[in-house]
């Protein structure tokens, strides 16, 4: 069986499911951080692929994989920033100790 | 085209040993003999004089020692990436050659480039290899958990990463006159001696061999080593062969910017008379001699010069030199 | 034989790295952990034929993504992390959820039959995507200057102590 | 052959590995070995060791590690741009003008701003 389209989503679904487990589950802010990284990888995955399988002329998808890089950079600067100031504000990076908005 | 596998195979696990060996030999034990007895020429010394003939075999007796030393894992390092942060630089360090052309070769009326491969990315390749040192260096001044490691680590790190924007700058320019990213579509594109990229791209070259030199840590920009502060910094703990593999991989990396630098701004294997490979160690240890003269001739920088350099010359410089060469190339040729 | 080879293996060596970043109590192996995700990631979107974007994959994410969070876990936590609790009381839930998103996403996609596409993708896509991104994607290239410079400027604000 | 070349790239990595590895292996066949709890203790030039070896860091490296990170991005849109843009003529060049500057105003803010200091 020749590899083809479906077994490349398969991988990035459960690329896409460790990221959200890690998101969902994990205390340290910079560990949740980690994981959307794993998760903007998965669509990553899936644009690349699909450009393959689908369209390969038009090379939008390996486009777009490139401008999610681009925004998966800035989320990483400026969501690393926020860590940063939170640790500066309120000595804890765990993200259910950062509770002062909460009513 | 056919491919048959087994053959391409066959070849590529030759060509990995031989530039392996190539490497581990030329570069690290060569490299560390002439980097000692020009440092001592330059300082009025003799260097090493006692193992073989005039001293030239003591990289291969240090070698031979290294070989036979302990291997300590401090007790409070984390062991698995600690033993995998050398082998991570010396493999980084390895795979930068892929894309060097070393010559070209005739056989029957068609001209083969000595490369490994070609690949269509090749600068971006070299680029994106040299980047992966900087995981290793991190990696080994976590895991030793000493404070010099970890101080010198995050100092290389930042170090590296600074310098790594002007280096891209100057692949830049050069792969916009060329026209193309492939190394050997760059040397094909510098005909004879005043048609290298050395002229047309002269701050190119510049700020290349500045950023070059800071890339692979080497003084004047050697802070994170610093002997006299830091203790040879990031690699303090790492103990024989595992300290090996961590010069070996420095000095892979500095022949391999050598290298790339005769291949950008040097013409490659391009010359007179004699053959191409001939020409292109000729060019490359041209360059590695300067990258030693710098280091036994300048003092250390400070860290805000050093980064002042990088961020406030440097890198304003390049992006205004890539505007200048698209400005030429655009509206000025014909 | 040899592509579904390698195929296997990347896979493998993508999750098993990415179940380590996403269950080590060690934050520092975690982000370590992360660079071999990525490069697991490049080795996929070579066989996709994706150079050009591969290379990048590890320009970006190995070399640079990867360090910054290496500084954060260096300036924050003041160390691995071993000693503190690093999940909340939700973990099965959240592990619930993952796995029962995993499962439908699964069932869904290998039912659904994809269009195929016979064209081929072109030979040297590093000038192809040059060639789109400054004719048919040229907003998304300008666009993408402007998030970057927000963002540089954001950051620097969020990050830099208030004099 | 674009799989060919990145076959070569796969097996240099599986070599450099075995052969980087393969004096390690030597080096556990011959070298003495000798448990001494001095040996193992993290070095400080002689000192016994005191604390953890993670001190605070200045954040200035989170400060230099951002602005590196965003222009690294840059630099992938500088890279398909420099093989396109002759074949593309003024609109390619006037299009990187405009990404350029809008980035050069960065680079000016975080100088400006101080980011760029280190003392």
């Amino acid at each position: 069986m020749p590899v083809g389209l479906t077994h490349y989503l398969v991988v990035s679904v459960l690329l896409f499911c460790l990221g959200l487990y890690a998101m969902l589950t994990r205390r340290n802010a910079v560990a949740i951080l980690m994981g959307i990284e794993l998760m903007l990888n998965a669509a990553n995955i899936n644009l690349v692929a699909f450009n393959k399988f689908v369209a390969p002329a038009a090379l939008s998808g390996q486009v777009f994989a490139l401008v999610v890089i681009t925004l998966a950079a800035c989320e990483a600067g400026v969501g690393l920033a926020l860590v940063m100031a939170a640790y500066r504000n309120l000595e804890t990076i765990h993200v259910d100790e950062i509770n002062v908005m909460k009513w | 085209m056919e491919v048959n596998w087994p053959i391409e195979i066959a070849r590529a696990v030759g060509l990995a040993v031989t530039v392996f060996t190539f490497l581990a030999v030329v570069a690290a034990m060569l490299g560390v003999l002439l980097e000692r007895k020009i440092g001592g020429w330059i300082q009025s010394r003799l260097g090493p004089k006692h193992v073989g003939r005039q001293g030239l075999l003591q990289t291969v007796a240090d070698t031979i020692k290294l070989l036979q030393k302990e291997h300590i894992t401090p007790q409070a390092a984390d062991a698995v990436i600690f033993n995998s942060a050398p082998l991570i630089v010396a493999v980084a360090g390895l795979l930068d050659w892929i894309v060097i052309p070393f010559g070209v070769v005739h056989i029957g009326g068609t001209a083969i480039p000595l490369v490994v491969r070609d690949l269509n990315i090749g600068v971006l390749f070299f680029a994106a290899m040299a980047s992966l040192t900087v995981v290793g260096i991190l990696a080994g001044g976590f895991a030793s958990n000493n404070k010099y490691s970890l101080l010198g680590g995050l100092r290389s790190a930042s170090q590296m990463i600074s310098y790594e924007l002007p280096l891209a700058t100057a692949l830049i320019a050069v792969a916009m006159q060329a026209g193309t990213l492939s190394t050997v579509g760059i040397v094909k594109a510098q005909d004879g001696w005043f048609g290298s990229f050395a002229f047309s791209q002269f701050p190119a070259f510049v700020i290349f061999l500045i950023a070059a030199t800071a890339e692979v840590n080497r003084v004047p920009f050697d802070l994170p080593e610093a002997e006299s502060e830091l203790v040879a910094g990031y690699f303090s703990e790492y103990t024989g062969m595992r300290f090996a593999l961590f010069q070996l991989g420095e000095y892979a990396e500095m022949f391999a910017m050598a290298a790339l630098a005769t291949t950008l701004f040097l013409g490659g294997w391009k010359g007179p008379v004699l053959p191409g490979l001939v020409w292109f160690l000729i060019k490359m240890y041209a360059v590695v001699f300067f990258l030693m003269w710098t280091r036994w001739t300048f003092p250390r920088l400070r860290l805000d010069q050093l980064l002042n350099l990088s961020w406030k010359v440097l890198l304003p410089a390049g992006l205004i030199w890539i505007l200048l060469t698209g400005f030429a190339i655009t509206f000025l040729a014909k | 034989m040899g592509e579904q080879a390698a195929f296997i293996i990347l896979s493998i060596i993508t999750l098993a790295s990415a179940v380590v970043v996403v269950n080590s109590n060690n934050v520092v192996r975690a982000a370590l952990a992360l660079v071999p995700t990525f490069l697991g990631v490049t080795g996929l979107y070579i066989m996709l034929q994706a150079e050009f974007v591969a290379g990048i994959q590890v320009l970006i994410y190995a070399g640079a993504i990867t360090v910054l969070i290496l500084f954060v876990i260096m300036l924050t936590e003041g160390g691995t992390g071993l000693r503190i609790r690093q999940r909340n009381e939700q973990a099965p839930l959240g592990l619930l959820t993952a796995a029962a998103l995993a499962a439908i996403l699964i069932s869904v996609l290998t039912r659904t039959e994809w269009p195929k596409s016979t064209a081929t993708l072109p030979q040297y896509t590093a000038s192809a995507i040059g060639n789109t991104f400054l004719t048919n994607s040229v907003l998304a290239f300008e666009v993408s200057s402007l998030v970057l410079l927000i963002s540089l400027m954001g950051a620097i604000i969020i990050a830099r102590r208030e004099k | 052959m674009l799989l060919v070349d990145w076959l070569y790239v796969g097996i240099f990595v599986i070599v450099g590995a075995i052969m980087a590895a393969l004096p390690l292996g030597i080096v556990w066949v011959l070298s003495p070995r000798l448990a001494l709890p001095q040996k193992r203790m993290t070095y400080e030039s002689g000192v016994v060791p005191f604390g953890q070896a993670w001190a605070q860091f200045n954040v200035r490296y989170y400060l230099f590690g951002l602005i590196f990170v965003i222009f690294d991005v840059e630099v992938i849109y500088l890279y398909p741009w420099a093989i396109v843009f002759r074949q593309l003529g003024k609109f390619a060049f006037v299009e990187m003008l405009i990404f350029l500057v809008i980035l050069m105003i960065g680079l000016a803010y975080a100088w400006r701003k101080g980011a760029l200091e280190w003392a």
